[in-house]
């Protein structure tokens, strides 16, 4: 087997050092009803050609996004990742080392994180971030947690503009990690008024913006209310890419954001692995979870690279850390850090007007076609269209063109009648002309 | 010069015998944090012109700059290139983290885990789209319920501590739907990794660790004495982190069900038995195992993971959405709560689970088949053996008898030499070793414990040992000194974590004078 | 352990300040060779069981073992892992080896040359089947005509030297259909690579130097002294290999054309000069260029290359085959003497050219388009003139004046200190500095040729200068033996080429126990 | 422009460190007739997914032969390589490196040499070999050129059986260099008498094994002759897989062996760049044309590697060198090394017996087709079929149906009417079930 180096006489060899005859000798502990006698019911092992024409016969049976005009956007966004990111990521001193816990021999890591953690509290605003969390959706039910501690209260309200996967995820924390969620009802374009939920038991707000039907709000109303009644508010951003247009949470006052970074520098990877993002006000970090890399000095006095505030992790604190938190996206920080370096200032906030700009375009085209209307007053690069019958069936028969129309409400929200003919549309820098008129002609056949 | 390569020239250092006036050591560069090479209006990626059209963004557009810096192409590759090469990795030696399971990572699996039908499609697609991803989620899932011989898996967390969450939460939701509210206790050996307790307190849960015996392994007479009608679980980790199969693990199980409660398996160190033992059979009703540990997918660093969860008939019911279904019309997904998802507990994560993740386990798996994962297994622990050995006159190992996957000393060898486990741990990091995992477990004292994992060969073992004998027996002769001040020869030496922590430096800040500027 | 780690660790080297036992020292690993890690039986690729039928391969099958060393798969991924990192490249750092035009290489390079459709094609497919990779190639050639303002383009040589042999044979194929068997004289500066006479001679030429003025371009008048009915051509490098502009070089054309010689130019530093300046209007009838060079293909540590040939209609005829031709039925190749290619001197190459490297090359100049590739030209030009200008005065330029692309320094300035021109470069080594090209051209004593290329930032060449400035000084304070030492900081100090070139040792042999006992 | 890092203002303050106005002043020496004033007729800059659109779009033009049955070969092999291969050749530390002329920073390139040169002598049965060539046709040219060199000869004789592009590309250099290229005509199967056109004059006989049309031959007593009139032996390998299993030019006494190396490590990539391979015996290295590298020590005495009998090279010895070769083809010599060691001594042998197995099992398919016949008396992974009707138009057919037959022999001999019929047929460890059946089923509907 080509992983695996010993040979039969490095086997016997090393029994022989051992002391054991035979392999099944270090084994005697097992309960003799629970080994394995002989081989599990499972194919033999195959070698590298059979394994990739396996899987390339999976992969050939679904449409890949950049096939065919696609406008899919709801929490998970396809850009054009330069090829330097993806090279640079899969480099064996990145993609093959553990946790760097030895900083000497980790310094590479290290400054990444560094790095990274100073990229994202300046796009959002805000004063630090974190190393990374799983995804957007724990992220946001983490910094709930979070703002429990903080102010040692446990009620969130949540906002119908978060993402349903954020609701959900927030919500199941909610009931077995023991705190109160308040949802408000997706409605698109609502003015809620989240600040008339707020109570002397609530721990935080919790909204998103771009809002999940793709409306931009300012929160910073809101922020102050939040304050006002010693509560938190947590802006939540599923797409990166509009803080290089849009005002950023920190500039509303927000004390917790948390995100998705899977736009920048990773691909869509059908969901995952993503990249959650957590930032925060300084003088909260001692509550953050995850961890956190600071800057200091060697023996030498030379400037290096720590992972540093341990004594908030279950490593060190077991059972009264800040998170269970452990494992989390270093990878993918490195990738969105990466993409996020070779864009810098100017390629950030050109790449965020382009998107704009082409959400804008199709949104005209689109709400030219008879019967379909765009239901934002605002948005960056995703809006919800109305349309004159149920969105999934649409979908699916454009998709049957090899279409990807965009995500109908209703798959995220099967039960809600009054969502089932809005449609969330996408667009991004990798949209084209042609994939404009393709979409606004094959709508325009669908919903007659 | 920018201020960076100003001060970069201006230290020179005590330990440097050859000081240069850049601060590199030949090959070994130095290299200034991105923003300190920023220069506005650069940058990497060339973007056409924006469309004219009239904005929607209302009153929501972004004031002032970012503060992002603006580096060509050319300087980000270079930045990156330059400090990967400060990292220690699998790729370039041993790296015996023990409970971490640093194996070599396939480029085959990076390879397909790339090609667009898997890498460049939304999770959101219409399943008929997608029908290949739904097939190679189930195939994975086939494969992790043959291999463990449990009757369910959940697919979405995130890592093992992600897992470890999912699979308390089923326990909590299987206790509310058996209106035991009262069973608030979760025990837990003092063995254990962090992420036990911190994932039952997280859960509401009071942990209650139990003692090892002498044998570094769960004291029975103790779990059965604090067993009680207010326990709701045991986790236990098995093998366990001191690298030993819970020989008992059958009682256990035993007792904990005849408690009412439930029987959590931390699945880390699966690799030392996967394909030889059959987890069902030991009484276990959930276990997270790492994707990223037993089935390689690489741990870049920290992540990303992935942390399946097996379920036993006791517990399946609760497993959160979304899964994957085969029927007549093919794949589909179940992604909401109600009808087949009834008890589920609910969603834990966005979207589907770490896809990717899915695809290098899998053609791992594939790869090795099941001849291959049970010779894994059997490899990883004949080499966790052969350091035992091989090193057990000079180290002192914490209990007797073979190990496991990993082997566990303690730190009795270097009594009286001055010598701590961190200082011989950075002097192995001079001779170009990865140290093994320390001061875990916490059992035993100034832990050094080693898992090297099948992937390496006898040859690499043999290196390794004369050079861990060498430093060890230099310790015994007393050489402190060389081992306080080791490394020497790492891009950095010892860093003040003390100074890091009292006085956070969490992000860069420009400079004064430039904040003023702008 | 093996007899290579028993070397290694008995290894006590008199430069190391902190010997280890393993001989790595930190990150800096020490790796065997592939044979010093061989055991028998072991592979690192996987197959299927073999088809049972019949051999036909007669009396022909191979007897006995061939000794190739069996490694598994992480071995072999760790071995290159390691070695690759005791080398130097453009991602790490500034390369300025003078006329090797070591630029950035971007990714989107590596990534396109990679996609199926023209990476996974066979050169014998029918033509039909692979119209876009003659689109490809044809387009190539029009961007390449259009840069040069040539006629035609030669794409099948395989590097420069071989560009080269492609355009004197040209030259002597057209001498030829002229009668003109008397030309036996090729004219050769004496700053030109050594490809330019080595490539003459090989064609039967005799090589006939002819010296530089003392502003270090060709000697108009001795130039014209030596032109007479004997001379076949002159190969003139433009810019030449001091880095400078032949500015009479219309006058030479005319004088060569005059005397009824071809004009061959070098055009390996056509990086100076892209888009700023016509070729055709030098009066050039054959050049080659480097797409390795100017146009960023990877140089792979040494390879592969690629070197068009550009060709005016005095030449053009004679250009070798394949070539693609574009007519209303599509794209077709022209592989066969006679016909079209009636003229034609042959194939010099194996199918149809480097296509590897046609399609990094294009994509290098889409990427730029007639704007960036412009632009490189100029900043190129202005990098070698900033660290002209910022060197100056501690080094001892060749020539007077402004450079183009590259600059020249020869060792004046180590007058009397007894460092070498070398001791330097080895110091440079130290400082993480590759250094530049050294004793070449061979005008001038102990030069130094530095091309940093436009990929280099104005910071990157601030810390170089302060570095080449900072050696100069401590070379001129008398320091010779820390120069001599030079480097003590890489993984091999100096090696010995006298004894490697004594007695050669040229590939790995079993040792003879090992050899005795097969 | 994202590969150029200078701002305005670097620009701006360059200049003015040097003392010129503009940049126009740098290229003052550039005769006025020359300039371009402005920008050539070309188009402008584009980012990295406009190129990637543009050149995704000619690839797509294209018949990947990984995407349907293919079975082309005639000097050019498909094989699978292992992923590991194109990973590690990657790595800017090999990729974006020079010519190892620094050893101290290039003992990475310096160590894959010896190792490279190491492994190709192996293969071959030779002494030594070099560090490449820029392909196995230009490496044969060369080799006989060293030929001519060693024996003070110039005349070879050329066997039919070499690949003609070979025979092409050797005439051509011996047109140009001077030396005579006698070629016996390209007879499938013949047993030439090579032997019997050497003369005093001749400084080569150049054989092919497997030869052109496959066939398998044992040059052993030609060697003999060769030496016996003071002449070489040249034996060309263009399929290395075949030396895992065929009996090497070293044991029949070749002096050089000039090869190409593509079949390994490399993909098809349209003909180039492949690798020339070129080995002989000890006492001709002095003669031999290329890079060599050697062992010796530093000043400390540990082992290293450096470029060596550089007097043959053209930097050094000039218009005197054995050649003017000065690139060669270094990162696919390391992507060879790489998958020989991968494959080891185990897997490169069963590698070539199961390319031999399953050409046989498709020998016997194609052979059962009626009016179809194999020509060859043995072969290795490649065989020769005389088909009942041209075969240029049926590969041409079969294509239509993606299926890519064959090489027609009449593609490299257009001019040859007696091997008009020929088809070369190649499989390897990539030839399924399926392909054989699509193969033999279009086939026998074609000859029909
Ligand atoms: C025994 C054990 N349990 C749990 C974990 C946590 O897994 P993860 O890091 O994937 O969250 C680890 C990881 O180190 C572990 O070793
Ligand atoms: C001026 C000059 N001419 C010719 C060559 C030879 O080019 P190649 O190495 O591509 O054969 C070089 C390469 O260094 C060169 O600098």
């Amino acid at each position: 087997m080509r992983y695996l180096p010993h040979t039969a006489a490095d086997r016997q060899a090393m029994l022989a050092t051992i002391g054991v005859p035979t392999i099944d000798a270090l084994f005697a502990d097992v309960p003799a009803a629970a080994r394995i006698e002989g081989l599990l019911d499972l194919p033999r092992a195959q070698g590298e050609l059979e394994v990739e024409r396996a899987l390339g016969a999976m992969a050939a049976k679904n449409l890949a996004a950049g096939s065919c005009p696609s406008f899919l956007g709801a929490g998970v966004y396809r850009h054009h990742v330069p090829a330097a990111v993806d090279h640079l990521i899969q480099r064996g001193e990145f993609l093959t080392s553990y946790t760097p816990y030895q900083p000497e021999v980790s310094q590479g890591t290290l400054q990444v994180l560094f790095e990274f953690q100073t990229q994202v509290a300046l796009i959002t605003g805000m004063e630090v971030a974190n190393a990374s969390m799983y995804d957007g959706a724990t992220s946001c039910a983490e910094a709930v947690m979070m703002a429990n501690r903080l102010t040692r209260r446990k009620r969130a309200v949540v906002s119908g503009s978060l993402h349903p996967h954020y609701r959900d995820v927030t919500q199941t924390y909610g009931r077995f990690v023991g705190f109160e969620t308040r949802l408000a009802d997706p409605v698109p374009m609502a003015e809620e008024n989240l600040a008339g939920l707020v109570d002397d038991q609530t721990s935080c707000v919790v909204v998103q913006n771009p809002g999940f039907f793709g409306e931009l709000r300012d929160h910073t109303a809101l922020a102050e209310a939040c304050h006002k009644a010693g509560a938190l508010l947590i802006v939540v951003v599923t797409e990166p890419v509009s803080l290089g247009a849009v005002k950023p949470p920190g500039a509303m006052g927000a004390d917790i954001v948390a995100g998705e970074g899977q736009a920048l520098g990773m691909g869509l990877v059908f969901g995952g692995p993503h990249l959650g993002l957590l930032a925060t006000r300084e003088r909260f970090v001692r509550q953050m979870p995850g961890r956190l890399c600071g800057e200091t000095v060697d023996v030498d006095g030379r400037r290096g690279y720590v992972l540093t505030l341990s004594a908030r992790e279950q490593h060190i604190r077991r059972e009264k850390a800040t998170s269970n938190i452990c494992t989390n996206s270093n990878l993918c920080a490195l990738a969105f850090s990466i993409h996020l370096a070779l864009l810098g200032e100017a390629g950030f906030t050109r790449l965020a007007a382009i998107n704009h700009g082409k959400a804008a375009a199709l949104a005209d085209r689109l709400a030219a076609i008879p019967g379909v209307g765009v239901v934002n007053d605002s948005f960056f690069n995703e809006f919800t269209l109305r349309l004159p019958k149920p969105a999934a069936p649409v979908v699916d028969r454009l998709a049957r063109k090899r279409i990807l129309a965009g995500v109908p409400v209703s798959r995220l929200y099967p039960r809600r009648k009054e969502l089932r003919d809005l449609l969330l549309v996408t667009a991004s820098e990798t949209t084209t002309e042609q994939d404009m008129a393709a979409l606004a002609a094959a709508l325009e056949e669908a919903v007659r | 010069m920018s201020e960076w390569s100003q001060a970069v020239s201006n230290f020179k250092s005590a330990a440097n015998e050859t000081p240069t006036i850049s601060g590199a050591r030949g090959l070994q560069e130095e290299e200034p944090l991105l923003f300190e090479q920023d220069a506005p209006s650069r940058t990497g990626v060339d973007l056409p012109e924006q469309p004219r059209v009239a904005s929607r963004l209302g009153a929501h557009a972004r004031q002032g700059a970012i503060g992002l810096p603006g580096l060509s192409e050319p300087q980000v590759v270079r930045h990156y290139m330059r400090i990967s090469q400060k990292n220690y990795a699998i790729d370039t030696g041993i790296y015996p983290l023990g409970s971490c399971t640093m194996k070599h990572n396939p480029r085959l699996n990076e390879k397909v885990a790339r090609l667009p039908g898997l890498a460049d499609i939304h999770p959101l697609q219409p399943l008929s789209t997608v029908q290949g991803a739904l097939e190679l989620m189930d195939t994975l899932a086939h494969w992790i319920k043959m291999l463990t011989g449990m009757p369910a898996v959940a697919l979405s967390p995130g890592a093992g501590a992600h897992g470890e969450l999912c699979g308390i939460m089923c326990i909590r939701a299987a206790l509310d739907a058996r209106k035991e509210k009262k069973r608030i206790r979760v025990l837990v050996p003092e063995s254990a990794h962090g992420t036990n307790p911190a994932t039952a307190a997280a859960c509401g849960f009071t942990v209650d660790p139990i003692p090892a015996n002498a044998e570094g392994r769960v004291d029975l007479a103790a779990l059965k004495a604090k067993l009680g009608p207010d326990v709701a679980a045991l986790m236990l980790t098995n093998p366990n982190t001191c690298g030993l199969f819970e020989r008992d693990i059958r009682e256990i199980a035993d007792a904990v069900h005849a408690a009412g409660a439930y029987f959590y398996c931390d699945g880390a160190n699966f690799n030392a038995i996967v394909g030889r033992v059959r987890i069902a059979d030991l009484g276990i009703d959930v276990m997270h195992m790492n994707l990223h540990k037993t089935f390689s997918t690489p741990h870049g660093g920290g992540g990303p993971g992935s942390g399946p969860v097996v379920l036993a008939d006791s517990l399946a019911a609760y497993a959160p959405m979304p899964w994957v279904v085969h029927d007549r019309k093919g794949f589909r997904l179940v992604e909401h709560k109600g009808g087949e998802a009834k008890a589920a507990l609910g969603r834990i994560k966005g979207n589907h689970g770490q896809m990717g993740m899915f695809v290098r386990a899998l053609a791992y798996m594939m790869s090795h088949g099941a001849d291959g994962l049970r010779q894994i297994a059997e490899d990883a622990v004949l080499n966790a053996n052969y350091l035992l050995a091989s090193l057990k006159d000079q180290l002192t190992p914490s209990f007797p008898g073979t190990c496991m996957h990993e082997v566990l000393f303690d730190d009795t060898f270097l009594r009286d030499t001055g010598v701590t486990t961190l200082d011989f741990a950075k002097a192995m990091i001079d001779e170009g070793y990865h140290p093994m995992t320390m001061y875990f477990p916490l059992i035993v004292h100034g832990a050094l414990l080693m898992e090297p994992t099948e992937s390496e060969s006898k040859d690499s073992l043999d290196r390794f040992i004369a050079v861990i004998r060498g430093l060890a027996r230099r310790a015994k002769t007393g050489d402190v000194e060389y081992f306080q001040a080791a490394p020497r020869l790492t891009p950095r030496r010892r860093l003040d974590e003390t100074l890091a922590a009292r006085k956070p430096v969490l992000r860069w800040q420009p400079p004064p004078d430039r904040r003023a500027a702008e």
